[in-house]
Protein backbone atom coordinates (compact mmCIF):
# COMPACT_ATOMS: atom_id res chain seq x y z
CA UNK A 1 0.00 0.00 0.00
CA UNK A 2 1.14 3.49 -1.04
CA UNK A 3 0.83 6.26 1.65
CA UNK A 4 0.97 8.66 -0.66
CA UNK A 5 -1.57 8.17 -3.87
CA UNK A 6 0.13 9.83 -7.72
CA UNK A 7 -1.60 10.95 -11.18
CA UNK A 8 0.75 10.08 -13.93
CA UNK A 9 0.63 13.09 -16.21
CA UNK A 10 2.72 13.94 -19.18
CA UNK A 11 4.87 17.40 -19.15
CA UNK A 12 6.04 19.41 -22.62
CA UNK A 13 8.28 22.03 -22.82
CA UNK A 14 9.21 24.75 -25.20
CA UNK A 15 12.08 26.85 -25.79
CA UNK A 16 14.67 27.72 -22.88
CA UNK A 17 12.34 26.12 -20.49
CA UNK A 18 13.14 22.64 -22.59
CA UNK A 19 16.90 23.71 -22.29
CA UNK A 20 16.82 24.63 -19.52
CA UNK A 21 15.45 21.07 -18.32
CA UNK A 22 17.06 19.16 -20.75
CA UNK A 23 14.12 17.30 -21.98
CA UNK A 24 11.11 18.52 -24.48
CA UNK A 25 8.84 16.00 -22.49
CA UNK A 26 8.74 13.50 -20.12
CA UNK A 27 5.94 11.15 -18.04
CA UNK A 28 5.68 12.29 -14.29
CA UNK A 29 3.68 10.83 -11.06
CA UNK A 30 2.61 13.63 -9.27
CA UNK A 31 1.66 13.59 -5.60
CA UNK A 32 -2.41 14.32 -5.67
CA UNK A 33 -1.43 17.10 -3.16
CA UNK A 34 -0.63 19.12 -6.05
CA UNK A 35 -3.91 20.59 -7.15
CA UNK A 36 -2.55 24.04 -9.31
CA UNK A 37 -0.26 24.72 -11.88
CA UNK A 38 1.61 26.33 -9.81
CA UNK A 39 2.09 24.04 -7.28
CA UNK A 40 3.00 21.53 -10.08
CA UNK A 41 5.79 24.21 -11.17
CA UNK A 42 6.82 24.60 -7.33
CA UNK A 43 6.79 21.01 -7.25
CA UNK A 44 8.99 20.68 -10.37
CA UNK A 45 11.49 22.98 -8.88
CA UNK A 46 12.52 20.68 -5.96
CA UNK A 47 12.86 17.98 -8.55
CA UNK A 48 17.05 19.11 -9.01
CA UNK A 49 18.98 21.74 -10.66
CA UNK A 50 18.17 21.81 -13.90
CA UNK A 51 14.39 22.00 -12.81
CA UNK A 52 15.38 24.81 -10.23
CA UNK A 53 16.98 26.62 -13.00
CA UNK A 54 14.07 26.51 -15.54
CA UNK A 55 11.36 27.91 -12.77
CA UNK A 56 13.66 29.97 -11.11
CA UNK A 57 10.95 33.34 -12.01
CA UNK A 58 8.01 31.21 -11.86
CA UNK A 59 6.07 34.29 -13.07
CA UNK A 60 7.73 34.65 -16.53
CA UNK A 61 6.85 30.25 -17.37
CA UNK A 62 3.20 30.73 -18.71
CA UNK A 63 1.31 26.66 -18.91
CA UNK A 64 -1.23 24.99 -20.86
CA UNK A 65 -3.24 22.75 -20.13
CA UNK A 66 -4.09 19.79 -22.81
CA UNK A 67 -2.98 22.99 -25.48
CA UNK A 68 -4.97 25.61 -23.89
CA UNK A 69 -3.69 28.34 -22.43
CA UNK A 70 -4.41 28.58 -18.24
CA UNK A 71 -3.59 30.40 -15.56
CA UNK A 72 -1.29 29.50 -12.72
CA UNK A 73 -4.25 29.15 -10.29
CA UNK A 74 -5.38 26.29 -12.98
CA UNK A 75 -6.60 23.15 -11.56
CA UNK A 76 -4.29 20.07 -12.76
CA UNK A 77 -7.51 17.71 -12.23
CA UNK A 78 -7.97 15.40 -15.57
CA UNK A 79 -5.04 16.91 -17.09
CA UNK A 80 -3.57 15.01 -19.78
CA UNK A 81 -0.89 16.93 -21.34
CA UNK A 82 0.68 20.02 -19.06
CA UNK A 83 2.85 22.53 -21.60
CA UNK A 84 5.16 24.77 -19.54
CA UNK A 85 7.10 27.53 -22.15
CA UNK A 86 8.27 31.31 -22.15
CA UNK A 87 5.89 33.73 -22.93
CA UNK A 88 5.14 33.54 -26.95
CA UNK A 89 6.90 35.40 -29.46
CA UNK A 90 5.69 34.20 -32.93
CA UNK A 91 4.14 36.09 -35.75
CA UNK B 1 -21.62 33.87 -45.55
CA UNK B 2 -19.68 30.96 -44.36
CA UNK B 3 -16.16 31.94 -45.13
CA UNK B 4 -12.85 30.15 -46.41
CA UNK B 5 -10.72 29.78 -43.56
CA UNK B 6 -7.33 28.62 -44.39
CA UNK B 7 -4.66 27.87 -41.40
CA UNK B 8 -1.16 26.19 -42.43
CA UNK B 9 1.64 25.54 -40.06
CA UNK B 10 4.55 24.74 -42.25
CA UNK B 11 8.42 24.61 -42.19
CA UNK B 12 8.22 25.42 -46.27
CA UNK B 13 8.31 28.85 -47.74
CA UNK B 14 4.70 30.16 -48.29
CA UNK B 15 3.76 32.32 -51.66
CA UNK B 16 2.16 35.64 -50.32
CA UNK B 17 1.25 36.58 -54.15
CA UNK B 18 -0.50 33.27 -55.03
CA UNK B 19 -2.50 33.40 -51.64
CA UNK B 20 -3.58 37.41 -51.45
CA UNK B 21 -4.47 36.52 -55.58
CA UNK B 22 -6.74 33.59 -54.00
CA UNK B 23 -8.73 35.41 -51.29
CA UNK B 24 -8.82 38.37 -54.06
CA UNK B 25 -11.17 36.35 -56.68
CA UNK B 26 -13.72 34.78 -53.61
CA UNK B 27 -16.56 36.37 -56.00
CA UNK B 28 -17.30 39.74 -57.20
CA UNK B 29 -18.12 41.47 -53.68
CA UNK B 30 -14.64 41.43 -52.94
CA UNK B 31 -13.61 45.06 -52.25
CA UNK B 32 -11.15 44.77 -50.15
CA UNK B 33 -7.66 42.38 -49.15
CA UNK B 34 -5.60 43.30 -47.09
CA UNK B 35 -2.31 41.30 -46.29
CA UNK B 36 0.41 41.48 -43.82
CA UNK B 37 3.45 39.83 -43.93
CA UNK B 38 6.22 39.41 -41.64
CA UNK B 39 10.27 38.89 -42.53
CA UNK B 40 13.29 37.50 -40.58
CA UNK B 41 15.38 40.60 -40.13
CA UNK B 42 19.17 40.58 -39.90
CA UNK B 43 18.49 43.37 -37.30
CA UNK B 44 21.34 45.85 -39.26
CA UNK B 45 23.68 42.63 -39.72
CA UNK B 46 23.79 41.37 -36.19
CA UNK B 47 21.89 38.23 -37.02
CA UNK B 48 22.49 35.35 -39.70
CA UNK B 49 19.20 33.00 -38.72
CA UNK B 50 15.94 32.82 -37.11
CA UNK B 51 14.84 29.33 -35.49
CA UNK B 52 10.89 29.44 -34.74
CA UNK B 53 9.77 26.75 -32.28
CA UNK B 54 6.29 25.70 -32.19
CA UNK B 55 3.94 23.69 -30.04
CA UNK B 56 2.12 20.96 -33.09
CA UNK B 57 -1.65 21.01 -32.28
CA UNK B 58 -1.73 23.89 -29.92
CA UNK B 59 -0.30 26.23 -32.46
CA UNK B 60 -3.25 25.28 -35.13
CA UNK B 61 -5.23 25.14 -32.39
CA UNK B 62 -4.82 29.16 -31.28
CA UNK B 63 -4.96 30.15 -35.04
CA UNK B 64 -7.74 28.75 -35.68
CA UNK B 65 -9.65 29.88 -32.46
CA UNK B 66 -8.48 33.93 -33.22
CA UNK B 67 -9.42 33.31 -36.94
CA UNK B 68 -13.01 31.93 -36.24
CA UNK B 69 -13.13 34.85 -33.93
CA UNK B 70 -11.84 37.22 -36.28
CA UNK B 71 -14.73 35.80 -38.58
CA UNK B 72 -17.16 36.54 -36.10
CA UNK B 73 -16.79 40.11 -35.25
CA UNK B 74 -16.32 41.22 -39.07
CA UNK B 75 -18.17 39.89 -42.24
CA UNK B 76 -15.44 38.43 -44.57
CA UNK B 77 -15.30 36.25 -47.55
CA UNK B 78 -11.76 34.93 -46.50
CA UNK B 79 -8.78 34.66 -43.80
CA UNK B 80 -5.65 33.10 -44.77
CA UNK B 81 -2.92 32.23 -42.23
CA UNK B 82 -0.21 30.49 -42.51
CA UNK B 83 3.15 30.13 -39.88
CA UNK B 84 6.19 29.07 -40.58
CA UNK B 85 8.70 27.34 -38.02
CA UNK B 86 12.06 26.11 -38.24
CA UNK B 87 15.22 27.87 -39.28
CA UNK B 88 14.80 31.02 -41.26
CA UNK B 89 17.20 33.76 -42.60
CA UNK B 90 17.10 37.75 -43.25
CA UNK B 91 14.30 38.46 -45.94
CA UNK B 92 12.26 34.83 -45.43
CA UNK B 93 8.92 35.10 -44.89
CA UNK B 94 7.48 33.96 -41.30
CA UNK B 95 4.01 34.81 -41.13
CA UNK B 96 1.61 35.67 -43.62
CA UNK B 97 -2.17 37.24 -42.86
CA UNK B 98 -4.39 37.42 -45.53
CA UNK B 99 -8.31 38.71 -45.43
CA UNK B 100 -10.76 39.54 -47.67
CA UNK B 101 -14.18 41.46 -47.45
CA UNK B 102 -16.40 43.95 -49.09
CA UNK B 103 -15.32 46.58 -46.62
CA UNK B 104 -11.98 48.25 -46.35
CA UNK B 105 -11.84 48.42 -42.25
CA UNK B 106 -13.43 45.31 -42.06
CA UNK B 107 -10.56 43.57 -43.88
CA UNK B 108 -8.03 46.15 -41.72
CA UNK B 109 -9.37 45.61 -38.70
CA UNK B 110 -9.24 41.42 -38.77
CA UNK B 111 -5.62 41.12 -39.90
CA UNK B 112 -4.58 43.57 -37.51
CA UNK B 113 -6.34 41.85 -34.80
CA UNK B 114 -5.21 38.44 -36.10
CA UNK B 115 -1.49 39.48 -35.81
CA UNK B 116 -1.98 40.99 -32.45
CA UNK B 117 -3.32 37.54 -30.98
CA UNK B 118 -0.92 35.87 -32.73
CA UNK B 119 1.80 37.52 -31.37
CA UNK B 120 0.60 36.94 -27.81
CA UNK B 121 -1.12 33.62 -27.97
CA UNK B 122 0.01 31.42 -30.55
CA UNK B 123 2.48 28.90 -29.34
CA UNK B 124 6.02 29.89 -31.27
CA UNK B 125 9.11 30.79 -29.81
CA UNK B 126 12.23 32.61 -31.73
CA UNK B 127 15.90 31.44 -31.17
CA UNK B 128 18.56 34.11 -32.41
CA UNK B 129 21.52 32.87 -34.12
CA UNK B 130 23.89 35.47 -34.54
CA UNK B 131 25.96 36.75 -37.35
CA UNK B 132 29.30 36.08 -35.59
CA UNK B 133 28.44 32.41 -35.33
CA UNK B 134 27.61 32.22 -32.08
CA UNK B 135 24.47 30.50 -30.50
CA UNK B 136 22.01 33.51 -29.88
CA UNK B 137 19.55 33.94 -27.25
CA UNK B 138 15.65 33.51 -26.86
CA UNK B 139 13.81 36.50 -28.37
CA UNK B 140 12.01 38.31 -25.22
CA UNK B 141 8.59 38.75 -25.83
CA UNK B 142 7.40 42.33 -25.74
CA UNK B 143 4.90 43.85 -23.58
CA UNK B 144 3.72 46.11 -26.11
CA UNK B 145 2.53 43.70 -28.01
CA UNK B 146 0.07 42.22 -24.91
CA UNK B 147 -1.22 45.85 -24.87
CA UNK B 148 -2.02 45.76 -28.57
CA UNK B 149 -3.74 42.43 -28.11
CA UNK B 150 -5.65 43.95 -25.07
CA UNK B 151 -6.85 46.79 -27.57
CA UNK B 152 -9.74 44.60 -29.01
CA UNK B 153 -11.40 43.86 -25.96
CA UNK B 154 -14.87 44.61 -25.51
CA UNK C 1 16.55 56.16 -43.86
CA UNK C 2 15.19 57.82 -46.98
CA UNK C 3 12.11 55.67 -48.17
CA UNK C 4 11.49 54.54 -51.68
CA UNK C 5 8.17 56.70 -52.06
CA UNK C 6 6.50 55.45 -55.11
CA UNK C 7 2.62 56.61 -56.34
CA UNK C 8 1.32 56.06 -59.39
CA UNK C 9 -2.20 57.32 -61.03
CA UNK C 10 -2.61 54.75 -64.12
CA UNK C 11 -5.19 53.88 -66.05
CA UNK C 12 -3.23 50.19 -66.83
CA UNK C 13 -4.85 47.50 -63.80
CA UNK C 14 -1.79 46.69 -61.55
CA UNK C 15 0.16 44.01 -60.56
CA UNK C 16 0.01 43.87 -56.36
CA UNK C 17 2.34 41.08 -56.07
CA UNK C 18 4.92 42.56 -58.03
CA UNK C 19 4.73 45.63 -55.89
CA UNK C 20 4.26 43.79 -52.85
CA UNK C 21 7.07 42.14 -54.08
CA UNK C 22 9.54 45.15 -54.20
CA UNK C 23 8.83 46.56 -50.94
CA UNK C 24 9.74 43.42 -48.90
CA UNK C 25 12.96 43.45 -51.31
CA UNK C 26 14.62 46.47 -49.31
CA UNK C 27 16.93 45.47 -46.99
CA UNK C 28 17.38 42.45 -44.83
CA UNK C 29 15.78 44.48 -42.10
CA UNK C 30 12.28 44.54 -43.49
CA UNK C 31 10.15 42.56 -41.22
CA UNK C 32 6.98 43.54 -41.54
CA UNK C 33 4.53 44.52 -45.36
CA UNK C 34 0.97 45.55 -45.18
CA UNK C 35 -0.99 46.11 -48.21
CA UNK C 36 -4.39 46.92 -49.05
CA UNK C 37 -5.67 46.41 -52.05
CA UNK C 38 -9.80 48.00 -52.96
CA UNK C 39 -11.76 46.35 -55.79
CA UNK C 40 -14.29 47.21 -58.16
CA UNK C 41 -17.64 45.48 -56.75
CA UNK C 42 -20.71 43.89 -58.42
CA UNK C 43 -22.60 44.94 -54.68
CA UNK C 44 -24.76 41.85 -55.13
CA UNK C 45 -24.73 41.79 -59.02
CA UNK C 46 -26.06 45.40 -59.09
CA UNK C 47 -23.61 47.01 -60.68
CA UNK C 48 -21.80 46.45 -64.22
CA UNK C 49 -18.86 48.26 -63.85
CA UNK C 50 -17.86 51.82 -61.92
CA UNK C 51 -16.29 54.81 -63.60
CA UNK C 52 -13.00 56.96 -61.74
CA UNK C 53 -12.87 60.42 -62.50
CA UNK C 54 -10.07 62.10 -61.16
CA UNK C 55 -8.35 65.41 -61.04
CA UNK C 56 -4.91 65.47 -62.86
CA UNK C 57 -2.22 67.00 -61.06
CA UNK C 58 -4.07 67.39 -57.85
CA UNK C 59 -4.27 63.57 -57.34
CA UNK C 60 -0.62 63.24 -57.60
CA UNK C 61 -0.24 65.94 -55.03
CA UNK C 62 -2.81 65.14 -52.56
CA UNK C 63 -1.50 61.45 -52.34
CA UNK C 64 1.97 62.63 -52.38
CA UNK C 65 1.72 64.31 -49.58
CA UNK C 66 -0.04 61.60 -47.67
CA UNK C 67 2.44 59.80 -48.47
CA UNK C 68 4.88 61.82 -47.50
CA UNK C 69 3.23 62.64 -43.91
CA UNK C 70 3.12 58.95 -43.19
CA UNK C 71 6.92 58.54 -44.05
CA UNK C 72 6.90 61.30 -40.98
CA UNK C 73 5.39 59.72 -38.98
CA UNK C 74 6.35 55.85 -38.87
CA UNK C 75 9.59 54.66 -39.93
CA UNK C 76 9.43 52.99 -43.44
CA UNK C 77 11.73 51.53 -45.79
CA UNK C 78 8.87 52.29 -48.83
CA UNK C 79 5.58 52.95 -49.63
CA UNK C 80 4.12 52.35 -52.81
CA UNK C 81 0.06 53.93 -53.59
CA UNK C 82 -1.40 53.22 -57.01
CA UNK C 83 -4.71 54.62 -57.78
CA UNK C 84 -6.75 53.88 -60.94
CA UNK C 85 -8.85 55.18 -62.74
CA UNK C 86 -11.30 55.17 -65.87
CA UNK C 87 -14.02 52.24 -66.30
CA UNK C 88 -13.41 48.96 -64.08
CA UNK C 89 -15.00 45.64 -63.61
CA UNK C 90 -16.38 43.84 -60.58
CA UNK C 91 -12.99 42.07 -59.40
CA UNK C 92 -10.69 44.55 -60.83
CA UNK C 93 -8.29 46.66 -58.59
CA UNK C 94 -8.83 50.16 -58.33
CA UNK C 95 -6.44 50.66 -55.32
CA UNK C 96 -3.54 49.43 -53.84
CA UNK C 97 -1.08 50.46 -50.98
CA UNK C 98 1.89 48.48 -49.72
CA UNK C 99 4.04 50.07 -46.78
CA UNK C 100 7.53 48.26 -45.55
CA UNK C 101 8.73 48.85 -42.43
CA UNK C 102 11.04 47.23 -39.72
CA UNK C 103 7.99 46.64 -36.90
CA UNK C 104 4.19 45.87 -37.75
CA UNK C 105 2.43 48.46 -36.08
CA UNK C 106 4.52 50.75 -38.53
CA UNK C 107 3.58 49.78 -41.79
CA UNK C 108 -0.11 48.16 -40.30
CA UNK C 109 -0.70 51.96 -38.96
CA UNK C 110 0.75 53.66 -42.35
CA UNK C 111 -1.07 51.66 -44.38
CA UNK C 112 -4.28 52.59 -42.55
CA UNK C 113 -3.49 56.20 -42.32
CA UNK C 114 -2.86 56.22 -45.92
CA UNK C 115 -6.04 54.63 -46.90
CA UNK C 116 -8.37 56.83 -44.33
CA UNK C 117 -7.00 60.04 -45.88
CA UNK C 118 -6.85 58.42 -49.85
CA UNK C 119 -10.68 58.23 -48.92
CA UNK C 120 -11.68 61.67 -47.89
CA UNK C 121 -8.37 64.15 -49.70
CA UNK C 122 -7.72 62.67 -53.03
CA UNK C 123 -9.65 63.74 -56.04
CA UNK C 124 -11.20 61.21 -57.19
CA UNK C 125 -15.42 60.23 -58.14
CA UNK C 126 -17.29 56.80 -58.70
CA UNK C 127 -19.78 56.67 -61.56
CA UNK C 128 -22.06 53.32 -61.42
CA UNK C 129 -22.76 51.49 -64.71
CA UNK C 130 -25.76 49.32 -63.84
CA UNK C 131 -25.77 45.84 -64.64
CA UNK C 132 -29.35 46.37 -65.75
CA UNK C 133 -28.07 48.56 -68.32
CA UNK C 134 -29.16 51.96 -67.31
CA UNK C 135 -26.31 54.54 -66.45
CA UNK C 136 -26.28 54.90 -62.83
CA UNK C 137 -25.72 57.72 -60.16
CA UNK C 138 -22.41 59.01 -59.18
CA UNK C 139 -21.58 56.95 -55.63
CA UNK C 140 -22.51 58.91 -52.27
CA UNK C 141 -19.40 59.77 -49.71
CA UNK C 142 -19.82 58.28 -46.51
CA UNK C 143 -19.59 60.57 -43.12
CA UNK C 144 -17.68 57.07 -41.77
CA UNK C 145 -14.72 58.22 -44.23
CA UNK C 146 -14.37 61.58 -42.90
CA UNK C 147 -15.14 59.74 -38.71
CA UNK C 148 -12.17 57.66 -40.51
CA UNK C 149 -9.77 60.52 -41.33
CA UNK C 150 -10.10 62.23 -38.35
CA UNK C 151 -9.24 59.21 -35.85
CA UNK C 152 -5.74 60.46 -36.44
CA UNK C 153 -5.54 63.59 -36.07
CA UNK C 154 -3.19 65.11 -33.05
CA UNK D 1 -12.98 102.98 -68.75
CA UNK D 2 -14.96 100.18 -66.69
CA UNK D 3 -17.52 100.69 -63.62
CA UNK D 4 -16.78 97.00 -62.70
CA UNK D 5 -12.90 95.95 -62.13
CA UNK D 6 -13.15 91.72 -63.20
CA UNK D 7 -10.06 89.48 -63.16
CA UNK D 8 -10.03 85.82 -65.33
CA UNK D 9 -10.20 83.12 -63.82
CA UNK D 10 -9.87 78.92 -64.83
CA UNK D 11 -12.58 77.21 -63.54
CA UNK D 12 -12.93 73.20 -63.79
CA UNK D 13 -15.47 71.42 -62.62
CA UNK D 14 -15.91 67.35 -61.61
CA UNK D 15 -18.15 64.72 -61.45
CA UNK D 16 -21.65 65.59 -60.86
CA UNK D 17 -20.76 69.16 -60.78
CA UNK D 18 -19.20 68.95 -64.25
CA UNK D 19 -22.41 66.94 -65.34
CA UNK D 20 -24.58 69.77 -64.25
CA UNK D 21 -22.66 72.61 -65.21
CA UNK D 22 -22.36 70.42 -68.40
CA UNK D 23 -18.76 71.95 -69.04
CA UNK D 24 -15.61 70.55 -67.96
CA UNK D 25 -13.65 74.05 -67.79
CA UNK D 26 -14.38 77.72 -68.26
CA UNK D 27 -12.49 80.71 -68.41
CA UNK D 28 -14.49 83.52 -66.61
CA UNK D 29 -14.17 86.88 -65.49
CA UNK D 30 -15.34 87.43 -62.21
CA UNK D 31 -16.05 90.66 -60.57
CA UNK D 32 -13.74 92.53 -58.06
CA UNK D 33 -16.76 92.14 -55.56
CA UNK D 34 -15.77 88.16 -55.15
CA UNK D 35 -14.01 87.42 -52.48
CA UNK D 36 -14.42 84.00 -51.18
CA UNK D 37 -15.00 80.80 -52.89
CA UNK D 38 -17.98 80.61 -51.49
CA UNK D 39 -19.17 83.74 -52.76
CA UNK D 40 -17.62 82.49 -56.26
CA UNK D 41 -20.03 79.56 -55.96
CA UNK D 42 -23.15 82.39 -55.25
CA UNK D 43 -21.83 84.59 -58.30
CA UNK D 44 -21.98 81.47 -60.54
CA UNK D 45 -25.52 80.20 -59.22
CA UNK D 46 -26.44 83.39 -61.13
CA UNK D 47 -25.01 82.65 -64.28
CA UNK D 48 -28.15 79.91 -65.42
CA UNK D 49 -30.37 76.91 -64.35
CA UNK D 50 -27.09 74.74 -64.92
CA UNK D 51 -24.87 76.91 -62.66
CA UNK D 52 -27.87 77.45 -60.14
CA UNK D 53 -28.64 73.57 -59.93
CA UNK D 54 -25.13 72.38 -59.39
CA UNK D 55 -24.81 74.94 -56.47
CA UNK D 56 -28.14 74.46 -55.34
CA UNK D 57 -26.55 73.09 -51.88
CA UNK D 58 -23.55 75.13 -51.54
CA UNK D 59 -22.38 73.30 -48.55
CA UNK D 60 -21.82 69.60 -50.08
CA UNK D 61 -20.03 70.98 -52.99
CA UNK D 62 -16.17 70.95 -51.88
CA UNK D 63 -13.39 73.60 -53.32
CA UNK D 64 -9.90 73.86 -54.57
CA UNK D 65 -7.45 76.60 -55.81
CA UNK D 66 -4.35 75.96 -57.45
CA UNK D 67 -5.18 71.88 -56.72
CA UNK D 68 -5.06 72.26 -53.01
CA UNK D 69 -8.41 71.91 -50.62
CA UNK D 70 -9.98 75.07 -49.64
CA UNK D 71 -12.95 75.91 -47.19
CA UNK D 72 -15.62 77.93 -48.75
CA UNK D 73 -14.30 81.53 -46.58
CA UNK D 74 -10.99 80.89 -48.76
CA UNK D 75 -9.90 84.16 -50.39
CA UNK D 76 -9.68 83.48 -54.10
CA UNK D 77 -6.77 86.65 -54.66
CA UNK D 78 -4.46 85.18 -56.43
CA UNK D 79 -6.03 81.81 -56.96
CA UNK D 80 -5.32 81.20 -61.54
CA UNK D 81 -7.10 77.29 -61.17
CA UNK D 82 -10.96 77.12 -59.28
CA UNK D 83 -12.06 73.73 -58.67
CA UNK D 84 -15.30 72.69 -57.71
CA UNK D 85 -16.34 68.77 -56.97
CA UNK D 86 -18.57 66.75 -55.12
CA UNK D 87 -17.00 65.20 -51.56
CA UNK D 88 -14.15 63.13 -52.88
CA UNK D 89 -15.17 58.86 -53.78
CA UNK D 90 -11.25 57.39 -54.20
CA UNK D 91 -9.96 54.80 -52.80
Amino acid sequence: MWSISMSELKLVYFAWVRERVGLSEERVSVPDSVLTVAELAGWLQTRGEEYAYAFENPAIVRAAINRKHVKPDASIAGASEIAFFPPMTGG
Amino acid sequence: MTPRLTIRIQSEPFDAAAEIEALSRLGEDVGAVTSFTGFCRSEGGRLAALELEHYPGMADDEIGSVVTEASTRWPLFGVTVIHRHGKMEPGDGIVLVVTASSHRTASFDAANFIMDYLKTRAPFWKKEYRADGTSGDWVDAKSVDDALAERWKV
